[in-house]
């Protein structure tokens, strides 16, 4: 008879196991609209905000008068772990006639980029800062090459080069 | 009143007024023929509109909702994409075995069609061994499985077919079992008949405990029989990738999955009439004030809404339980549900014959 | 010890799972030798994924190689940049401020939280129930969020820096991990009712991929899949570091050494990790949140190890240095390579759906164990 | 309708399907390359044939069925009559059960239906 | 047993047995080993076996490229006892030969593959030494080794 018994247990047990869950899904299905926890992406775009710490891409803070920070010390090209920053540097003239080293191109490799944060803790001016965009996708590989600094930009007035080291 | 009786006895009537009686049968079945293909399509629509919206909601999810208001035409879309698909052959298939198979496994699911009654005398064939008849004809399902999973010459399919044979062929008992207990109550194998028996209620509410315990189990073994999951050990994605159609793409893809809907739905039509009382509205003995009112709604509602109530229970089944492993699925069968359903079925004997029913 | 050899006959039937199947969770390939639906053998096939990173570290400084670190275990990048940075600190001998020690543990438990729901999901669907996997990101997703707001990604942080932390915690942090909690402790009952008490699953674990504790031991396995055959191997109960020395919390061994005993000590664990996370959030001392260090990081000449307790298990990084700016080897001591080395004696005479659980169970990350 | 609407059934299916097919067939262009016609084994090429004869574990599951079948076509027939002729159709049947468990108990006493 | 006990018994066991100090001195620091590859395979056994050592847990595999030679390094770890042992071996570079301990720890079985691709370390007596990572077509390149080029897989920045 013992047998009968568990038999019977067994099979009651597991009804009620499978009932619970189904309890649990059919709840779910019933109060879907309530706590659905999909985003339906492109229509949130303008409510959407991601924090200000959010890695997107690297960007060259320019102010109103098309003017940055960098000195182009090339601290954030030697942080950088996969090369994905290039500087080329001139030479500028100071009013004072002194020769000054300044960017001349700021070569982004968005491509290599892995968003590491390295260059922006790297570079001793803060010129450079992580930008918030994220759809990167291009149709054409050699677009994700950027130069950050804008055609006539220069370096902010007071900005003094720091020694990196 | 309106119904769809009416209609059809009118259209019969005309047809074969107007042409000879050869003629006659041959627009019949030309008729019949278009409105099964119409149901297959939108079947095929509907319910793989309606899984993909419970399976969203059961996940807080949206689902489908771009195409379209509410994402109706999402499934019209995905057919569009199926028939631009390119429709390929593995290279070392057998080939009239892999082209068959998608036939064949939609002619069963057509023919099936056959006996079921959808609305007050709306019916293809009213045969006298109908519930036989579903149950016969759907096994044959099996074969084109067996058929397709042979031919891909794939490793992963001829494990699924295997599978899906074995499962199959098992669980044919306790579904039959659990058919035989209501075919015990109601002595007809004719589904019009069974269906005139729950005039003053449906077996569910009249049969006491055999035929609770028969609707569960035949819920249950329908499942197995058409593949789903918890039972869907044929396609089981995460062992055999798509199992017995891993081959199979486009067009021919799309039959098989048409044909896995409809005969879904072909169970749980068969589930509504022998438990849920079919087209018949909802009856309460001799409360006549409340049948009135139940006869108002149109029969063929009935039957949808009942049918449609159980694919819902299935999908909600595929949606929550994990997967079966294929030793423990025939255990299920062999050790827990055969045995239980032969007591069930002496039970719903001993009640047929003292009448203990309603 | 030694297992019979396999003999391979004509009845065999010789499947390759991977490198593209649903349930290996990335590019894993194995070989089955199966006789019916019975594995005979499994034979795994690596390196679809391999970069090599250890070589790649050999040309980066000890500030960059920390971030090649959050690809490998990409579930539990917190862990393995912790790792790395003690080790550097180990060699530079920096002492860590406190602030900065009690934010790395709460970063390590947030993610270990975060990796095992993501596991739990990922099981729950490789034994076939797909609406679990949902469940799981739901949670998930909170984690992910604060850690975008204080570390500013979510999955590849490299927040940890040699001396601390990258940035300090973001001002909304400790109100979202309370937020956070108060959910996940109504949730986790879910997780119990839909999946741990169902006899599907129960059916689909209890007994299946059964190893012994001496086997655990000697295939060198660790972490939540080694704490099921009762090994005790937490690394931060053993060889405390940071403030895990001073927190209540216990070390989860199960005995059963199959698929269910490991699934149990993963979900005590995400209740371990809780209650870690709610003693540490109040009471984050106040200072800097990184040491002093140098520009330049040298390492003095010599050999230099630590290990933590990642999700996984027991991660150790090994840094030979000659004295340079950059290692000259690193070692990445993995816990996915010794579990994976496991799964061909716990799968043998199992059937396919069970090597699925298994490997479940083991929760392998392949790049962990590609490297 | 009689049996023929089997055949109107038939013929629907197939025109269906058929029809399905061939316009996807008229859409689509086939390209062919060697790695297309690969049975699909998780992008590895397939070792050794997949026509073999392989150890099922439910070869035995199969036979048991076929018998359990046989007695569920007997089944139907009787259970049409239940009603009519009563006690002595209980009788019958605890008998036919009664066999029939015996059998299965045997066959589960075997180990018929443990998997090897 | 401490450092230092460790230190006598295997002094007593292995007298050729040499002692490295470096890397971590501290008195949580490990015992380094430094062992002829010949006298490997023994030593082994012993560590494994012998009740007061019983280092049963094989926790890191590695092989070193010094350039002018090429060393395997083991760390072990006892489960009961809770110390820690690290054993170093050096190897011709030419000819890497060592005698493998699958057969001990059941995870060497692994490692040492791994070794063996990455370094070209020959392990005798191993039960499967074929490419584990590397694919088929790789055998005799050895990636790990300080003096690989490969101009196709390899980026230089």
């Amino acid at each position: 008879m013992s047998f009968v018994k568990n038999y019977i247990g067994e099979v009651w047990g597991a009804v009620k196991s499978l009932a619970t869950g189904m309890k649990l899904t059919g709840q779910y299905a019933l109060r879907h609209k309530k706590e659905k926890i999909t985003q339906q992406y492109p229509d949130n775009k303008d409510t959407l905000k991601l924090p200000e710490r959010f890695r997107g891409e690297v960007v060259l803070i320019h102010d109103e008068n098309n003017e940055h920070a960098c000195t182009g010390c090339t601290a954030c090209e030697l942080a950088c772990p996969n090369g994905s920053i290039k500087i080329i540097t001139k030479f500028d003239l100071t009013p004072e006639g002194k020769k000054k080293k300044a960017v001349d191109t700021f070569v982004y490799h968005l491509d290599l980029c892995t968003m590491c944060n390295l260059c922006i803790e790297a570079c001793p001016t803060d010129a450079i800062k992580m930008a918030q965009t994220f759809e990167h996708s291009v149709t054409d590989r050699n677009k994700l090459i950027k130069v950050l600094n804008k055609p006539g930009s220069k370096i902010r007035e007071g900005v003094e080069e720091k020694k990196s080291q | 009143m309106w119904s769809l009786q009416n209609i059809a006895d009118k259209v019969h009537d005309w047809l074969y007024l107007t042409f000879n009686p050869t003629l006659a049968m041959l627009f019949e079945f030309v008729i019949i023929g278009a409105l099964a293909i119409g149901l297959f399509a939108m079947l095929g629509l509907i319910l793989i509109y309606m899984e993909r919206k419970v399976s969203a909601w059961m996940q807080l999810r949206l689902g489908p909702n771009r195409v379209g208001p509410k994402g109706i035409f999402q499934t019209m879309a995905d057919t569009l994409k199926l028939i631009v698909k390119e429709g390929m052959t593995p290279d070392g298939a057998d080939k009239l075995l892999f082209h068959i198979a998608p036939f064949l496994v939609m002619i069963v699911a057509m023919v099936v069609l056959a006996p079921l009654m959808f609305a007050k005398g709306f019916q293809i064939w009213d045969i006298n061994i109908g519930v036989f008849f579903i149950t016969a004809v759907s096994s044959i399902s099996v074969i084109g499985v067996l058929m397709a999973g042979w031919a891909s010459n794939n490793k992963y399919s001829l494990l699924g077919a295997m599978r899906s044979g074995a499962q199959i062929v098992s669980y044919e008992l306790s579904a039959g079992l659990s058919i035989l207990a209501v075919i015990v109550l109601t002595g007809s194998l004719k589904l019009s008949d069974i269906i005139a028996s729950q005039e003053n209620g449906w077996w569910i509410f009249k049969g006491h405990l055999p035929v609770w315990i028969a609707f569960v189990i035949f819920i249950i073994a329908v499942t197995a029989e058409t593949n789903r999951a918890p039972f869907d050990l044929a396609e089981a994605e995460s062992e055999l990738t798509a199992g017995f159609h891993t081959e199979y793409s486009g067009m021919k893809f799309a039959l098989f999955f048409l044909a896995e809907y409809v005969n879904i739905f072909v169970v749980c039509a068969l589930g509504a009439t022998l438990f849920l009382g079919g087209w018949m509205p909802l009856h309460f003995g001799t409360n006549t004030q409340f049948n009135k009112v139940m006869d108002y709604i149109p029969s063929v509602v009935w039957f949808f809404g009942k049918t449609f109530f159980l694919i819902f229970v299935i999908m909600w089944f595929r949606w929550t339980f994990p997967r079966l492993r294929i030793d423990q699925l025939l255990h299920l069968e062999w050790k827990y549900l055969l045995p239980i359903s032969m007591i069930n079925l002496l039970l719903a004997t001993l009640i047929a014959i003292m009448n203990w029913h309603f | 010890m030694t297992e019979e050899v396999v003999i391979t006959d004509q009845d065999d039937l010789i499947i390759n799972v991977g490198p593209q199947h649903p349930s290996t969770h990335g590019v894993l390939h194995l070989v089955i030798t199966l006789n019916g639906e019975t594995v005979k053998k499994v034979e795994p096939h690596l390196g679809y994924i391999h970069r090599s990173i250890e070589k790649m570290c050999e040309s980066l400084t000890y500030r960059q190689f920390i971030y090649t670190t959050s690809r490998m275990d990409y579930l539990s990048s917190h862990i393995n940049n912790h790792c790395c940075a003690m080790c550097v600190e180990k060699g530079l001998q920096v002492e860590v401020p406190p602030r900065a020690q009690v934010i790395r543990v709460l970063m390590d438990e947030l993610t270990r939280l975060a990796s095992h729901q993501l596991w739990w999901g990922a099981l729950a669907m490789d034994v076939g129930a797909l609406t679990p996997f949902f469940l799981a990101f739901r949670e998930r997703e909170m984690i992910n969020d604060i850690m975008e707001e204080t570390c500013g990604t979510r999955l590849t942080m490299n927040y940890m820096v040699p001396g601390g932390v990258m940035a300090d915690i973001h001002p909304n942090f400790q109100r979202r991990v309370h937020e956070f909690l108060a959910h996940f402790k109504r949730k986790i009952d879910e997780y119990d009712e839909l999946i741990t008490d169902n006899i599907i699953f129960q059916n689909r674990t209890k007994g299946i991929g059964f190893i012994s504790k001496e086997d655990a031991i000697s295939y060198g396995m660790s972490g939540p899949s080694a704490r099921g055959s009762g090994v005790q191997c937490d690394i931060r109960k053993l060889y405390p570091y940071e403030v895990y020395d001073k927190l209540q919390f216990k070390e989860i061994i199960e005995s059963g050494g199959d698929c269910f005993a490991r699934y149990m000590v993963r979900m005590k664990e995400m209740k371990q990790s809780m209650s870690i996370v709610e003693q540490l959030i109040d009471n984050i001392p106040e200072g800097d949140f990184q040491a002093k260090t140098k520009n330049v990081l040298k390492l003095p000449k010599g050999e230099f190890y630590s290990r933590v307790e990642t999700a996984r298990g027991e991660l150790g990084v090994y840094i030979i240095s000659e004295g340079g700016t950059t290692p000259y080897r690193i070692k990445f001591r993995s816990p996915g390579y010794s579990n994976l080395s496991a799964l061909d004696h716990m799968t043998r005479g199992q059937k396919i759906g069970d090597m699925v659980a298994i490997m479940g169970t083991l929760d392998l990350v392949i790049p962990d164990i590609d490297r | 309708m009689g049996a023929g609407s089997l055949i109107a059934l038939t013929i629907a299916a197939i025109t269906f399907s058929g029809l399905a097919i061939l316009a996807a067939k008229l859409i689509t262009r086939a390209t062919t390359n060697k790695q297309k016609g690969e049975p699909y084994e998780c992008g590895v090429p397939t070792r050794g044939p997949s026509w073999v004869q392989y150890n099922v574990g439910y070869y035995l599951f199969a036979l048991l069925f076929l018998i359990f079948d046989v007695e569920l076509i007997f089944l139907f027939p009787w259970a049409v009559v239940v009603k009519k002729i009563g006690w002595v159709a209980m009788i019958e049947i605890l008998i036919f059960f009664f066999i029939l468990f015996t059998g299965f108990l045997y066959a589960h006493k075997k180990g018929a239906l443990k998997w090897k | 047993m401490t450092r230092e006990e460790l230190k006598i018994k295997i002094t007593e066991l292995f007298p050729t047995a040499g002692f490295e100090e470096g890397g971590d001195t501290s008195a949580a620091g490990w015992l380094n080993v430094q062992i002829e590859a010949t006298a490997w395979l023994p030593l082994a056994e012993q560590l494994k076996q012998k009740p007061e050592f019983h280092f049963d847990y094989l926790f890191c595999v590695t092989g070193v490229d010094w350039k002018t030679h090429l060393s395997m390094v083991y760390h072990l770890t006892s489960t009961i006892h809770r110390h820690t042992i690290v054993i170093k071996s050096k190897l011709d570079r030419n000819n890497p030969e060592i005698e493998s301990v699958a057969h001990i720890w059941r995870t060497a079985e692994f490692n040492e593959r791994e070794a063996y691709e990455m370094f070209g370390i020959k392990f005798l007596h191993h039960p499967d030494l074929r490419l584990l990572i590397l694919p088929e077509g790789w055998e005799g390149k050895n990636p790990m080794r300080k003096d690989f080029e490969d101009p196709v897989n390899m980026i230089r920045l």
